[in-house]
C-alpha cells in the first residue's frame, strides 16, 4: 500500500467522522503528516527550515519537557543569547538540553542575533555538556542557524578555536548526545553542536557546509543562483539522509512543523525516550568508540582504486577491550 | 606534471630520493611588495621575501625537506584520491587539474620523519591544490596521521595552509572537521603530543578544526589565520576590519597561537618542543 | 544576646527544636528604598522589600528555615571557634561583639538538612558576623561541610554573603581560599555536585574560591557580587562604574551565573537541582 | 660560631685576597650573602620587595634555564603580559614556568601591567599548567604581583572566576608544582599561581592577605600608616615561615637580590633540582594527597577549647589507598 493510498483512506475517514460528528481531525491530521509524501522542491524546504513561525529550540523544549531550567554563561566572558541550554526532565528522565535559539518576529531574532552564535556560546554549549557528562546526564542538542557569527568580535573570540573544540570534545564526551536538526544546519556553526551519538533532521531541514547562497556566490559564480546550488548541493533531510550521514527524518506535518509543533515535539520525544534507551545501556568507552567509529567512516576515498578504511588499530588502543 | 614532482613520485616509499628540495622554485616577484628575487635567493631564504619578510606559500614537499633529517622522511598514504560523493559536475577535472598544477594526489603529504634524531608524524598541506581545502581525502589523510602518531606513541606535528572545506564534496567535506577533530581528541587521551603550525593562509573548516586543537601551536610571521572570510564579514555584516585583523600577531595578541616563530627558525623551535615533550619524561609517573 | 537566638543555642543539636524562623526580624525600614515595613510583611515576604524587591541580608537560621524541609536540619561543626593567630590586638574582643550581634561563633553554619526529603550538606553564611568575613573558623567550616559531603556522597549547598578574607588574621585568612577550593576539587573528583547561592553581598575572597565554584550558580536578585571593591576600582585607578556593575544581573550576561532566582523561589529550584543531580541516575554508567 | 663572626672573617679573606691580588671577591660576597643576618626592618623589607631593579620572572628564567621557549595566550580572550610562561629546561629537565611579569621602568611597567595580571593572565597560566600535567612536566611558579588588577575590564571577564580555578586545578594538579614568591605576593593575585607542593620565599619577598596600605585604611582607618600596618601584619619572609605556610627562604645577597641576581638565581635553581628529586619520586595521587593535605592543615580554630585537625576520613575516599 503505497502512501498516496493512505492519504486518500484518511481523507474517507475524516468526512465519515465529521458526519458523525466525531472530533478526530487532529489525530488524523498526524496520521496524514506520517504518511504525507515529502514535498518534491528543494528550495521550498530551504524556506521551510528558515521560517521564522517554525518551532525553535525553546519552543521544543517546552512541549517536550515536565520541567526545564535554563542554565546560563559561559564562566568566562558571557551568556549568548543565540545558545541556550539547561536541564529538563522527560517522563522524569533528567536531561541536558542545548540548542541555538531564533526568534519568531525581528525583536526576537534581534535579542537572538538570528541563532548566530559567538565563541561564547559555544563555550556555554561544552560547559553544559561537561556538566552533563559529569553527573550522567544525556544531552539533547538542537540545532537551528545559518552558521557561526561571521563577525571581528566572534573572530576577536576565537569562534573557529571554539567549535574545534566543541568537535573534540563531544566526539568523547561519556554520556549519550542526540542531536536534531530542526531548521537550517549550516556549516561549522552547525556542527559545533552537532556531533553525536544519534543525529537526526527535521522532514523540512537541511544541512550544508556552506548556504547555498555562499555556494552559489563561490562556486556558480552568481549568488543569485542559490536555489539551484541547494539542488546541486544536496541540502535536504531526505538526501542527507540518503547519504547515511543522519540516522533517520522527523516528519512534520504537512506544510511544516509551525502548523502543529506539537506533533513533530511528540515524534521528538518518543525518539529521545527510545534511544536513551538504548544508548543508556552502553558503557561510556562503547559509547565514544560507536562515536568516533561512525565519525571515521564518513568519506569518500579510494587507494590504488579500491574504496578503503583503515582504522590503523587504533581503537582498541585507545578504548581497551571493553 | 613536472619532472621534479616524478623524481619524488616515482620513489615514494624511499626516502633518499626525496625530490630535490626547492627544484619547483623558480625566479619570483614577492605578491606582497613586489620585490623582484631570483631563485636562488628565495632558495637560500627559504621562500620568505628579503625585502618584507613575506612568507610564501611552499610546496609540502620543500617544507619537509626543511624540518626533517635529511633522508628521513617516509611518506603513507600518497596514493589516496578523491571520489565524487555528490556527483558535482566538473569535479573531477578540477582534481585533474590540480593533480598537475600541485604535484600531488590532494592538498596534504603525510608521512614519518625525525628533526634532530626525534621522530615525528608530519603532515603538510598544499594551498596549491585547489586552496588546501578539505576534503575526505585531506580529512583521512590527516585523521590516519594523527592516529597513526597515537598508535605508535610519536608526536604529531600538522603544518597548515587552507581555505577551508571543500565545497565540491558537501556535507562529505563538513563531516572531516569533525573526523580529524575525533581524531586529535583519542591522541589528546593518551597523551601524546600534537603540534601545529600554522602557515598563509589558514582559515574557514581547518582553523575550526584540527588546526585549532594543538597543545602548542606555532604561526609563521604574517600568516592569515580566521574562521570567517574577510570578505564575508566586510560584504554581509558591513564591519570595518581592524588593521593587522586576523594576521599572526593578531591571533597572538588575542591567545590563539603559542609564538611566532620564522621560518628559518622553525626546525630549531620543533625540535626543542619535541625534545621537551618526550615520552622518557613519564617514566617517573604511574598512567 | 538575644532570647530568641539562645532558643537555637540550647538545642543545637535537636533539629526538632530549631530556632523560630524570623524570631530576630523587626519593623524596617529597607536600606534602598527607605519604605517602612512591618514585621509581620516582612517575615511573610522573607525579608524581601515588598516596594523594591531588595533581598536583605539574613539570619543563616532563618534562610535554612526558608529552604528545608521542617524538623531536617541538623547542625554540625558549631562549636567551632577562631584563635587569633597573627596576635592582633582588639581581634578577641571584635569576636565577642561580633557573637553577641550575630547569635551565631562565627560567620558561617553548616549542617545536613532535606529539601523535599533530598538530603543536602547546608552552608549558610552571615553578613552580620563581621561582614561575613573568611578567617580560619569560616574557611574550616566550609571545607568540613564540602568533605562531608564527599565522605557521605551528598550533594553539598553553599549559600554564600561576605566582604571577603577576614584580614586579622592576615596570611592564615588567605589560605582558607585555597582549603575551601581544594575541598572543592576533591568534591569535584568524586562526582558530587555543589551548589553556590549567591547573596548581597558576595566579595573579595569568597568571589575568588568555593563561591565561584559551584556546578550550578545561583544569584539573588540584585546582589553584589565581585572581587575587587568598588571603591578601590573607582578610587585608585578612576574608572568609572557601569549602571549595575557587579550585581547579579550584570554577572549573568558576564556569564558567571547559571540563573537569578528570587528568594520565594530558591526552595524550588534548589529541590529540582536536587532531583536532576539524583546520584541514581549514575546507575547505568560504570565509573 | 654565630652570622656575625662568619661575616667578620670573610671580610679578612676578602682583605687579605685583594692584597695579594686574587680575584675571589664575587664567591666571598655570595658567601657572605648567605650568612648575612636579615635586616630586621619590616618595612625596608616591603620597599625592598618592590623594589624596580629586583630581577622579575624573566630574569630568573633566563638565568636559571639552559634554553626557554615562551608560550602565549589563554585561548579564549587574549594574551596578558602580565603573566608570562612557558617550557624551559633545567640540566636538560623540561620544566613549565609560569610567574607574574613586572618590568624594570616604566615602559616595561605600563607594558606588563605593573604584574597585575587579567583573567586571561591566570587562565593562560592555568592552561600552562594542565598542558604541563598532560605531559609530566613539573611546574615552577614565581609569584610577584601586589595582586589581580582591580579594574572594571578583569571584573567583567570574571578574575574571581579565574583566580578561584586556579585554586581549585593547581591544588589537584597531577605533577608537582614549586613557587617562589619572588617580590610581593600580594592577595588572591598571588595565591592564583601559588597552591603547590613546595612554596618559598625570598629573603627580602613579602606574602599578604591585602597590601599594607590596604589594611591601614580599612583596619587602622589610615592609609598613611601602612609601615606599622606591615609589622601588624607579619607580612616577611621570616614571619611566614614562622607561621609554617612557606617551606623556607631563599637567601640574596645584602641590600637585594638586585644587586647580585646571579647568586639567587643560583639558589633557585639548587632548590628546583633538590626538590623535583624528590617530588617525582611520588605518584601523582601521593602528590595531590599531601599537596590537600597541607593545604587543609593552615588555620588556627579551637572547638570546645581543643585545637581540632578532623579529616573525616575523606582523603582514603578520594585518592584510595595507595
Ligand atoms: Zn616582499
Ligand atoms: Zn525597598
Amino acid at each position: 500500500m503505497d502512501e498516496s493510498v493512505i492519504q486518500s483512506k484518511i481523507e474517507e475517514i475524516k468526512v465519515l467522522a465529521e458526519k458523525e460528528n466525531i472530533n478526530i481531525s487532529k489525530e488524523l491530521d498526524h496520521l496524514k503528516a506520517k504518511y504525507a509524501p515529502s514535498s518534491e522542491d528543494t528550495w521550498e524546504k530551504v524556506l521551510l527550515a528558515r521560517n521564522i513561525d517554525r518551532p525553535n529550540t525553546l519552543d521544543y523544549i517546552n512541549l517536550i519537557c515536565d520541567d526545564f531550567v535554563e542554565l546560563h554563561g559561559d564562566r568566562h566572558f558571557g551568556d549568548d543569547p543565540a545558545m541556550i541550554g539547561g536541564i529538563g526532565t522527560i517522563n522524569g528522565q533528567a536531561v541536558t538540553f542545548i540548542g541555538h535559539q531564533r526568534g519568531h518576529n525581528m525583536k526576537e531574532n534581534i535579542e537572538r542575533n538570528y541563532g548566530w552564535a559567538y565563541p561564547e556560546g559555544y563555550r556555554k554549549a561544552l560547559r553544559l555538556a561537561e556538566q552533563a557528562e559529569k553527573f550522567h546526564r544525556p544531552v539533547v542538542t538542537f540545532i537551528d542557524t545559518a552558521g557561526a557569527y561571521p563577525g571581528v568580535n566572534a573572530e576577536e573570540r576565537g569562534i573557529g578555536e571554539a567549535i574545534a573544540v566543541n568537535l573534540k570534545k563531544f566526539s568523547v564526551l561519556k554520556t549519550p548526545i542526540i542531536s536534531f536538526i530542526i531548521g537550517e544546519g549550516g556549516s561549522g556553526g552547525a556542527l559545533g553542536i552537532g556531533v553525536s551519538d544519534k543525529i537526526y533532521m527535521l522532514e523540512n531541514s537541511i544541512y550544508s557546509v556552506i548556504s547555498p547562497e555562499g555556494f552559489a556566490s563561490i562556486l556558480l559564480r552568481d549568488a543569485e543562483r542559490a536555489k539551484e546550488a541547494a539542488e546541486i548541493m544536496k541540502v535536504t533531510a531526505q538526501d542527507v539522509d540518503e547519504f547515511g550521514i543522519v540516522h533517520g527524518i522527523i516528519p512534520e506535518v504537512p506544510g511544516g512543523a509551525q502548523i502543529d509543533p506539537a506533533f513533530t515535539a511528540e515524534e521528538i520525544k518518543k525518539t529521545i525516550l527510545k534511544d536513551l534507551k538504548a544508548l543508556m545501556s552502553k558503557t561510556p568507552n562503547q559509547l565514544i568508540r560507536y562515536r568516533s567509529k561512525k565519525i571515521r567512516e564518513i568519506g569518500h576515498v579510494n587507494e590504488n582504486n579500491a574504496k578503503v578504511q583503515d582504522l590503523f588499530g587504533i581503537f582498541g588502543k585507545v578504548f581497551g577491550r571493553s | 606534471m613536472s619532472s621534479e614532482f616524478n623524481i619524488g613520485r616515482k620513489n615514494k616509499n624511499n626516502s633518499s630520493d626525496f625530490p630535490n628540495p626547492f627544484a619547483r622554485v623558480t625566479d619570483t616577484t614577492c605578491r606582497e611588495c613586489h620585490h623582484k628575487i631570483k631563485r636562488e635567493k628565495l632558495v637560500e631564504e627559504l621562500q620568505v621575501c628579503p625585502e618584507c619578510g613575506f612568507h610564501m606559500p611552499m610546496h609540502p614537499y620543500d617544507r619537509i625537506a626543511t624540518l626533517v633529517d635529511e633522508g628521513s622522511f617516509t611518506e603513507f598514504s600518497q596514493e589516496l584520491t578523491s571520489l565524487n560523493p555528490i556527483s558535482i559536475s566538473g569535479y573531477e577535472e578540477k582534481l585533474t587539474q590540480a593533480r598537475g598544477k600541485a604535484g600531488l594526489n590532494d592538498a596534504v603529504v603525510t608521512g614519518i620523519g625525525s628533526i634532530d634524531g626525534r621522530q615525528t608524524v608530519l603532515g603538510v598541506m598544499s594551498f596549491q591544490f585547489m586552496g588546501g581545502s578539505m576534503g575526505s581525502v585531506v580529512g583521512e589523510k590527516i585523521t590516519r596521521a594523527i592516529l597513526k602518531g597515537a598508535d605508535e606513541g610519536l608526536p604529531v606535528t600538522l603544518v597548515t595552509a587552507s581555505g577551508g572545506a571543500r565545497m565540491q564534496e558537501g556535507i562529505f567535506s563538513l563531516m572531516q572537521m569533525a573526523k580529524t577533530s575525533n581524531a586529535a581528541a583519542l591522541l589528546d587521551g593518551l597523551g601524546i603530543p600534537l603540534f601545529i603550525v600554522l602557515t598563509h593562509p589558514t582559515t574557514g573548516g581547518v582553523t575550526a578544526s584540527f588546526a585549532m586543537l594543538g597543545d602548542v601551536s606555532i604561526a609563521e610571521p604574517g600568516a592569515l589565520i580566521g574562521f570567517a572570510g574577510q570578505r564575508v564579514i566586510e560584504g554581509t555584516l558591513k564591519e570595518k576590519l581592524p588593521e593587522g585583523f586576523q594576521k599572526s600577531e593578531f591571533q597572538l595578541k588575542k591567545g590563539f597561537v603559542d609564538m611566532i616563530v620564522p621560518r628559518a627558525e622553525m626546525r630549531k623551535t620543533l625540535s626543542f618542543l619535541l625534545k621537551t615533550h618526550e615520552s622518557e619524561s613519564k617514566g617517573w609517573m604511574s598512567r
